[in-house]
């Protein structure tokens, strides 16, 4: 399975970055949110894949004794994909707000601040 | 010590505060500074004299050996009378040419803190010092310069002048790095006590190529004189102070200071030969076709710097001493044929010399002052500047094979200065006064006595050298040469060749000044010559060097946000790239992976699929959905891999970033392809092989061990220590609830964001 | 009002204690609270409606809903797994005896979850459900028997 | 005892899901889609939920599984009709062979009121 | 979307998901869950009955602004993670109360703090999602 | 040493946003609020300063769980300094914004907003741990986000989307360092991490997970070729938001990159000279960039990347002596920089415009507001011994002493070039006479203001100015400082014991 | 064959499939609403994967996702009839 999600993270790394460098706005939200799974699949597989064992201490229990996923990864991504949201609903709004002021999707047509002489 | 060198930069702050007394009369006191300082070295004197040094020290930057330490010697004590004495003068002098000026606080604060960074400069011990000294000359003189600023041009030769000594100052701060670091000192007297090991370190080289461009930029050697006739745009106190007596002597002063430590080499000497024998020639045969009584000098004070690095990389004992002597000579008169000049213009409104004459008929004293230091340029006895000469010529004709061609060019120099001096200081005021200026009279006192009483001094020196012989020559002879030779300045030395070669130059300059009348005609023809001059080419190289810049800046800052990532990416990839290949072994471990169910193999499969769905669709919805089924994918994979919580956060979020989606839809773009076939495949090129990086990268990680050390502290202590079950829930709350107080309020910052971002609509009034 | 509001905070705690699966006192005291608090959060202006009023009643018509939802389920597998469609569809206007939001909505919605059926919308007016139906043989014969089953049964038991 | 009845249950479950699948591809048209899926899967995964919640045989996990399934009772058809609703007026026309559509034309094309009568 | 059948449909759920997220939340130191997905849940529960009944309902219903939980739960989190400096331990150190409560289990301040995170949730996402209903 | 109320920097700030956060509409409570509590937050920072400065380095471990399993909070002397300077630069743009600010923008979480900022720094500067180091970045972005785009002008907007979309990527790619550490390492405690990634026998991903950490905080502290979000974007909030961007935003990456590759990655000899290659073209093409623009601010912006490369510099040549200039240079240069973007904006109430070529006569008719300019102006160019000079002399003397004398050329030249363009915009902005421009009818000029404002925008600047002139003229200090510092990141085995010592003692 | 092995070997693979089958009409559309439609049945088939894999793993606790999917699965239906509804008004 391992060898799956490997190529499913260089894909989504892949996916990402190619909607990344689309000159449309909303393709490169949509990148940057491929680009963040891709990130958290990462963390995860990185973080050594236990099936069906999750860090759940059994009513009876004091601890976790037999193998178990590991929950720093997962605390991790937690933590990534709720920030994530934020940034990403912030992006969205702010591609709306720069398509209802420049009127245009073609990031290549938002130049002018930097332009030398303004 | 210290006091009387900061006194200045105090005066300099005091001044802005105490404008209204200044504007007023309270001006007259300034001049009172520069006296007492001028007083407080001479009263050293004596001790000099018996060829005592005095330290200073106050300590500053202890830590990196930086401190306030001075250091009174013969050399420093020549400086610091002429800093502090045309000080005295060009302070006076100020006080009735720019009287009643609104800027007058201004230019008085400029001029102190000027007069204290040359003191500092010519008083510190310590080189690091030293250049901090340096730099605040040039910056003073930069505001000098552009004084009057409403003038464009002024306030061109300003950035130019700064540009110049700036890039100079900054060579010479790398140079005297160099050489602290690698004589272990930034005192100049320890350093000096391990001279040898400087001139054998292997970065001799370096640091005398940066000494080197320090001083020939500040002392407008060729190539880099070109910033000084422009200089000239500065009041003429300014001229007078900085560009002809103190600032541009910084060089000389640096060169002069280093000879006893880093001199006496051959790329020491042929290099300052070299550069000074061109200077003063070229600036001097520049100085004779000008009509502007300011240009003709500017030029004549290039010529003279030339000269006087040409005497100090003869380095010989002789030529040493000559220019010990010839700073004092220049000095003298080289001063009083500005503020003369400053009186001409100031009165006459002009300093076209074609068109002056006759002035000695309204201003005599100043036409006799003028006189005087005419023929001390001359060098003409019994004139300081007979003396100056005499040794210039002593010290080229004692210097072996080169003797006769350097003789040649001294005379050569000479015949063009004796002619511009002449020019400046003898052609406004003979002949018939023009009908325009008989209304002309002679300025306030303060402004005539100073030229008057430096031409005097020219005149006096060359009469009793042994004023200054014993107390002030001798030491300057001793430090420059760092031995105790007894030296004597005598007028008189007999008939030899020196003295003919001197009469030669006076016959042949007055012959020059009686055949060449300067012309516009004949300014125009040596204008064609500018075409190669070092000016132009540092223009073109400026302006080479500002199209680079537009090239570099364009080609990186495009404006093209695709192109930023691509190049940030594409610098990523390389990088990676490259290290993985180089130190990274591929190798996979099969025997711990997972086993591959048909469930997972759907679930990745459809998630390929909606990836690549998604990159390719043509509808933003149908992205947005496909994005959702990735997202739905994602949750099943946590959930196979024992991550509750994350397929419960990540469903959650992903359905409500889908409806964020949909409610935003209609005011997000259509879907558009822009981008050309040839840049897509292109892009996918490049991010396929970002992706593989990673891909081969997160298998080479799995092959590696984990250390579990963490995970096995939490499964141990959730319950039995932060009493909870769900470890995950008790990391994101206790172990490390830190991160999620963090998180949280990342949210509702942005949460604000779009709260602001939708609803703040700035009325035209508000927005800036 | 009272009665109503009682009912529905009731039936909250009681869902609650299923969801938490802790069948205990303090349990339901804690989800009566909370569920009380919940309906001041939420209170709108509900018509009257009456929950357990007529248990028996409501346990006939789990049954008969059952027991469409199976028939025709099986009805609709048989047109998906052979090849060729046998089915007649069409939207077919029900005029409708339902009269609360209550009411339609159940009706409604008991119609979508039994195969073959889809309500599609109500009318503003509330006079008639608009049902998408795979096997329209006979409209009048499929409107009555919505009308005689499903319609019939709901009313019997919210009325 | 418990096992074959899980077995059952999940079985018939999966069944239905498998023919709302099917069905969802074989339709001819979205309402027949809306139609045969809606109410297939809903019986199909309450039929698994319920396996599941005899498998476990806790009460509380019971519960819990009667508490999904009257979730998905309660939400399934309004999604339903939510979206065969909204389709009907963007357009999506009805499969060929349809034999009358009383809807037609009792949409007010602007505010979307739904008229009784003609 | 004024359909009869969404927003009946949507006045049960409300109610419903509001105690279900609660639900998450209490139990998310034992089992998954936790305040942000309780919070999630919540504010889902909110979004619905806007669809359903139109921004201005739900509004009333809530009658305050959502953004205003934003300052309350982290408030709530900020003071239930500093408690412990007043008594001269780290930030975040657990205190605890003695005995269980019934449902709830242990009450100590990482329910507080999980508390703050739910609360907190639930106004940013309705923040969020309001303000875009209200430009659209 | 262990001390809880090291996280009061963060805290407080926390505490602050929240108290403003309540105070939504009423601005003037909130204009109030923040002053005080920016004082506040500096005599914070100051007593921080000191007792890590006379104590060593103090530890909190959050939650009382000993390192490495719980989140660390180091504050070392780098770290108190940044949050001192933070706390400095803080205040002076809270007070400057107090004036300048129009209400528009107050009444939807600016202050709020700003304070949130500033606890992200402090929390970057203090944490101890690579992923809480992670969302403090986060925090720090999400707020500069919201920032910049507060208001919402088109110029705005369009810098942003540029700003918004390399910071989010400079995430991902950070997100990514830290999921191949913690695959590597097993561990997220910095210190602990400084052991661990010492252990890994498979030195090629060290290198490999280095390359992704210089990347992603490469893009963050704006250097070559990583840099294009700032110029594009950083001179088009309002000014107070550029000053605080320009002097701390840019410099917590640089700090980052400094922590880390002292910390957890020495610099082999290829990263090494990688470091030294992008500093180069760090400095060069800030300072190309900067004497091509006629805009004040981006003349700033420029400034800010080339003198970046003075800092990475330091690092690349990884002495103590290049790390004494990279840390003089960036304590100076966060002080200066603020300034400097304050001054714009006061230039700015005052004409209307920040186009040089359109400014001028400022020196004539503002005599007082021009010295007082010249001081960070000049200080920025370094003309000793105003602050600027004094790095460069360690960095000069640095490199040299390694034998890296391209690196010396490159120091040098963006030395000149800052020192022409400062010297261009002084003559431009400051001695051209310029005519009077139209006013504008959506500029609220500097005279209009309530004397309070006024005040309000010039006492920071004033307060700025003295300090960098302190800083300048009582180098001593700062070096000493700067030297302690280069000096615990050399040698960091004082910061991992500080962290991991109290392995022994239960939590 | 335990109960394990028959919902792992023979009800999981048969859900897996029918996922497939549904992402299938996802894919080829040809209207949003169909998408959507399936987007819903592909969750709804997700809880009952949920299910049995809760079975299998012996974890009830899975159930609790199940219980979310369930609850917010139709909110996206909502969500697209929303905009379909919008986006006849505003056209
Ligand atoms: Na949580
Ligand atoms: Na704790």
């Amino acid at each position: 399975m391992e060898l799956l999600l490997v190529i499913l993270i260089g894909l989504l790394y892949a996916s990402g970055i190619f909607m990344m460098l689309r000159r449309s706005m909303v393709k490169l939200i949509i990148g940057l949110i491929l680009l963040g799974n891709g990130a958290n699949m990462l963390i995860f597989l990185l973080g050594r894949i236990v099936k069906g064992k999750p860090p759940l201490i059994e009513s009876s229990a004091k601890m976790l004794t037999e193998i178990y996923a590991d929950p720093v990864p997962q605390a991790l991504i937690l933590t990534a994909i709720v920030i994530s949201f934020g940034l990403q609903s912030f992006a969205i709004i702010l591609v709306k707000r720069a398509y209802k002021i420049t009127d245009t999707d073609d990031l290549d047509e938002l130049n002018t601040t930097d332009e030398i002489y303004e | 010590m210290i006091i009387a060198i900061l006194s200045g930069f105090i005066a300099a702050a005091l001044i802005p505060l105490l404008s209204k007394i200044i504007k007023g009369k309270g001006s007259i006191l300034l001049p009172f500074l520069p006296l007492s300082l001028f007083v407080y070295f001479a009263s050293y004197l004596p001790k000099i004299g018996k060829g005592e040094k005095l330290n200073f020290v106050y300590e500053w930057v202890p830590s990196f050996g930086i401190n306030l330490s001075f250091h009174l010697d013969g050399l420093s004590m020549l400086f610091a009378l002429l800093i502090t004495g045309i000080g005295t003068l060009v302070f006076f002098y100020t006080y009735s040419y720019l009287k009643g000026h609104v800027y007058l606080d201004r230019f008085y604060g400029y001029l102190s803190m000027f007069m204290a960074s040359m003191l500092g400069l010519v008083l510190s011990d310590n080189i690091i010092t030293l250049f901090i000294f340096w730099e605040l000359t040039s910056i003073s003189s930069f505001f000098l310069i552009g004084f009057n600023n409403d003038d464009p041009k002024s306030r061109k030769s300003a950035l130019l002048a700064l540009s110049i000594t700036g890039m100079g100052g900054l060579f010479l701060l790398a140079g005297m790095l160099l050489l602290g670091t690698a004589g272990g000192s930034y005192s100049f007297q320890e350093l000096l006590a391990n001279g040898s090991l400087i001139q054998e370190h292997a970065s001799y080289g370096w640091i005398i190529l940066l000494v080197f461009l320090g001083a020939f930029t500040k002392s407008a050697q060729f190539p880099f004189h070109f910033w000084l006739p422009g200089a000239m745009k500065a009041p003429t106190p300014v001229s007078t102070y900085l560009h002809s007596a103190t600032m541009v002597k910084a060089g000389i002063y640096i060169l002069a200071r280093f000879t006893p430590l880093l001199g006496g080499t051959t790329e020491w000497n042929t290099t300052l030969i070299i550069v000074g024998a061109v200077t003063m020639v070229y600036a001097a045969i520049h100085s004779i076709f000008r009509m502007d009584m300011k240009s003709i000098l500017a030029y004549s004070t290039i010529s003279a710097l030339g000269i006087l690095v040409f005497l100090i990389g003869l380095g010989t004992e002789e030529s040493l001493l000559a220019a010990g002597v010839f700073i004092l000579v220049h000095a003298l008169y080289k001063a009083t044929l500005f503020l003369i000049t400053g009186i001409v213009d100031h009165e006459t409104s002009t300093r076209d010399v074609t068109v002056l004459g006759g002035l000695r008929k309204v201003m005599m004293p100043v036409a006799i002052a003028a006189g005087l230091a005419a023929l001390s340029n001359a060098g003409a006895p019994p004139f300081f500047g007979f003396i100056g000469k005499d040794l210039i010529y002593e010290a080229t004709l004692h210097f072996g094979d080169w003797a006769y061609l350097l003789t040649g060019a001294a005379i050569l120099t000479n015949i063009c200065l004796l002619f511009a001096g002449l020019l400046a200081g003898y052609k406004p005021f003979v002949g018939n006064l023009p009908a325009e200026f008989s209304k002309v009279h002679l300025p306030h006192p303060t402004m005539w006595v100073p030229p008057l009483i430096l031409a005097a001094l020219g005149l006096i020196f060359g009469l009793f050298p042994v004023l200054i012989e014993k107390n002030l020559i001798q030491p300057v002879f001793s430090s420059l040469t760092n031995n105790d030779t007894v030296i004597h300045l005598k007028l008189w030395h007999g008939f030899n060749v020196v003295l003919g070669l001197s009469m030669l130059t006076l016959t042949l300059g007055v012959l020059l000044y009686w055949k060449l009348k300067p012309s516009e005609a004949l300014f125009g023809k040596t204008l064609k010559f500018e075409l190669f001059s070092p000016q132009t080419i540092a223009l073109l190289f400026g302006r080479l060097f500002s199209g680079f810049a537009k090239f570099w800046t364009g080609f990186f800052q495009n404006g093209y946000l695709r192109n930023y990532v691509i190049t940030i990416l594409g610098f990523l990839t390389i990088l990676l790239g490259y290290r993985l290949y180089q130190g990274v072994n591929f190798y996979v471990d099969t025997a711990k992976l997972t086993e591959l169910t048909i469930y997972e193999v759907i679930v990745v499969l459809i998630m390929i699929v909606s990836i690549i769905f998604t990159v390719f669709s043509r509808s933003r919805l149908v992205a947005v959905a496909s994005l959702g089924v990735i997202g739905y994918s994602i949750c099943l994979i946590f959930l196979f891999y024992s991550a509750p919580d994350l397929a419960m956060t990540q469903f959650s979020i992903d359905t409500l970033t889908v409806i964020l989606f949909v409610l935003v839809i209609y005011n997000l773009p259509k879907y558009k392809t822009f981008s050309k076939r040839r840049i897509r495949v292109r892009d996918g090129i490049l991010s396929l092989f970002f992706g593989t990086l990673i891909a081969i990268l997160t298998l080479e990680v799995l092959a590696e061990p984990l250390n579990r050390e963490t995970s096995i502290f939490y499964a141990e202590s959730a319950y039995i220590l932060a009493k909870g079950k769900n470890v995950v829930n008790v990391i994101l709350v206790d172990f490390r609830g830190l991160d999620t107080i963090v998180e949280i309020t990342v949210l509702v910052i942005a949460a604000i964001g779009v709260f602001s971002l939708l609803k703040l609509r700035l009325k035209s009034i508000e927005k800036e | 009002m009272i009665k109503t509001k009682f009912l529905s905070n009731l039936l909250l705690s009681l869902i609650w204690v299923a969801i938490t699966g802790a069948f205990t006192v303090e349990n339901f005291v804690f989800g009566f609270a909370l569920s009380f608090f919940l309906l001041w959060i939420t209170a709108t202006d509900r018509r009257d409606n009456k929950y357990f009023n007529r248990i028996p009643k409501l346990i006939g018509f789990v049954f008969f809903f059952l027991y469409e939802l199976i028939k025709a389920n099986i009805e609709v597998a048989y047109d998906v797994i052979t090849p060729r469609h046998y089915m007649e569809p069409g939207i077919v206007k029900i005029p409708l005896d339902a009269k609360s939001d209550l009411e339609i909505t159940l009706l409604a919605n008991l119609i979508t979850l039994t195969p073959g059926t889809l309500s599609l919308d109500v009318s503003d007016d509330r006079k008639v459900l608009y049902v998408h139906a795979m096997y329209v043989k006979d409209r009048e014969e499929f409107v009555a028997n919505i009308k005689n089953g499903f319609e019939r049964r709901l009313l019997e038991i919210t009325r | 005892m418990t096992e074959i009845i899980v077995i059952i249950l999940s079985s018939l479950g999966a069944l239905f899901i498998l023919l709302a699948a099917v069905g969802i591809v074989k339709m001819p048209d979205l309402y027949l889609r809306i139609s045969v899926t809606t109410k297939a899967a809903t019986l199909g995964i309450g039929l698994i939920l319920l396996g599941a919640g005899i498998y476990f045989s806790d009460t509380a996990i019971l519960a819990r599984v009667i508490a999904i399934i009257v979730f998905m009772l309660l939400t399934a058809p309004v999604g339903a009709h939510m979206i065969g609703r909204a389709s009907y007026f963007t357009g999506v026309k009805m499969w060929k062979n349809s034999k009358i559509d009383e809807l037609e034309g009792k949409y007010d094309t602007k505010s979307h009121k739904l008229k009784s009568e003609d | 979307m004024k359909t009869i059948i969404f927003k009946t449909a949507s006045t049960y759920l409300l109610p419903l998901l509001v105690l279900f997220s609660v639900f998450i939340l209490l139990r998310g130191h034992y089992l998954p869950g936790g305040g942000f997905v309780g919070g999630l849940i919540a504010s889902i529960a909110f979004v619905i009955h806007s669809f359903a009944n139109g921004l201005e309902q739900t509004k009333s219903l809530i009658k305050f602004h959502p953004g205003f939980l934003m300052p309350i739960g982290l408030c709530i989190a900020l003071l239930s993670g500093a408690a412990p400096l007043l008594v001269g331990q780290s930030f975040m150190t657990g205190l605890w109360f003695e005995d269980p409560l019934p449902v709830i289990g242990m009450v100590g301040s990482a329910l507080f703090f999980d508390t703050g995170v739910y609360l907190v949730v639930i106004g940013v996402t309705l923040t969020i999602i309001f303000t875009i209903s209200e430009t659209l | 040493m262990n001390n809880p109320y090291i996280i009061l920097p963060v805290i407080f700030q926390l505490f602050t946003a929240v108290l403003l956060l309540f105070f939504w509409f009423r601005v003037n409570a909130q204009r109030l609020i923040t002053i005080i509590c920016s004082l506040v937050s500096l005599g914070i920072a100051i007593w921080l300063l000191k007792e890590v400065y006379q104590n060593g380095i103090l530890t909190m471990q959050a939650g009382g769980w000993k390192a490495p399993f719980g989140i660390t909070f180091v504050a070392d002397v780098f770290s108190a300094t940044m949050v001192l300077l933070t706390a400095i630069a803080g205040m002076a743009v809270a007070v400057f914004s107090t004036g300048s600010i129009r209400n528009a923008r107050l009444k939807f979480g600016y202050f709020p907003i700003l304070n949130f900022l500033l606890m992200g720094l402090n929390g970057a500067f203090l944490t101890g741990d690579i992923f809480n180091l992670y969302v403090w970045f986060e925090i720090i972005i999400i707020a500069s986000f919201v920032l910049i785009t507060i208001g919402g002008e088109k110029a705005q907007i369009e810098g942003a989307i540029k700003y918004v979309t390399m910071n989010l990527l400079a995430s991902a790619i950070f997100l990514t360092a830290i999921a191949i550490l913690y695959g590597l390492a097993g561990s997220l405690n910095m210190a602990d991490l400084s052991e661990q990634v010492a252990q890994i026998e498979n030195r090629g991903l060290v290198n490999v997970v280095a390359i992704l950490f210089l990347v992603g905080f490469g893009i963050k502290s704006a250097i070559f070729p990583l840099y294009f979000w700032l110029p594009a974007s950083y001179h088009t909030p309002p000014p107070a938001i550029s000053a605080i961007f320009g002097g701390l935003l840019t410099k917590v990456g640089v700090y980052a990159l400094l922590r880390i590759f002292t910390l957890i990655f020495v610099p082999d000899a290829f990263l090494s000279n990688l470091l030294i290659v992008l500093a180069a073209m760090t400095i060069l093409s800030g300072g190309l960039g900067a004497i091509l623009q006629v805009n004040m601010r981006k003349i700033f912006s420029y400034l800010i990347v080339c003198h970046i490369g003075f800092m990475i510099a330091g690092l690349g040549i990884y002495t103590e002596l290049a790390l004494v200039g990279a840390i003089f240079y960036l304590i100076h240069d966060i002080i200066v920089k603020t300034n400097l973007f304050l001054i714009s904006g006061l230039i700015f109430k005052l004409k209307g415009t920040l186009n040089i070529e359109k400014l001028g006569g400022i020196y004539k008719k503002y005599p007082k507001f021009s010295l007082l300019m010249a001081i960070p102006l000049f200080s920025l160019v370094g003309i000793p011994p105003l602050s600027g000079f004094w790095a460069k002399l360690f960095l000069i003397q640095g490199s040299y002493l390694e034998g890296q004398y391209t690196l010396i050329g490159f120091i040098l030249l963006g030395s000149f070039l800052t020192l022409w363009v400062i010297a261009k915009l002084w003559s431009e902005v400051f001695w051209k006479d310029a005519k009077d421009l139209p006013k504008k009818i959506n500029v609220k000029y500097f005279k209009e203001l309530k004397p309070l404002k006024q005040w309000a925008m010039v006492i920071p600047i004033v307060l700025l100015a003295a300090t960098s002139l302190y800083i300048g003229l009582a180098a001593e200090h700062i070096i000493l400082l700067s030297k302690q510092i280069a000096a615990e990141l050399i040698n960091p085995s004082a910061y991992i014991e500080a962290v991991l010592g109290s392995k022994t003692t239960t939590p | 064959m335990s109960v394990y092995d028959y919902l792992y070997y023979i009800i999981l693979p048969i859900l897996a499939v029918s996922i497939l089958i549904i992402f299938i009409r996802f894919l080829i559309g040809p209207k949003l609403s169909d998408r959507v439609v399936a987007l819903d049945l592909l969750l709804t088939t997700g809880i009952g994967i949920i299910a049995v894999y809760s079975i299998i793993t012996n974890q009830p606790a899975f159930l609790d996702i199940a219980m979310i999917l369930a609850l917010i699965a139709f909110l996206g239906t909502v969500a697209f009839a929303y905009y379909l509804e919008k986006r006849e008004k505003n056209d």
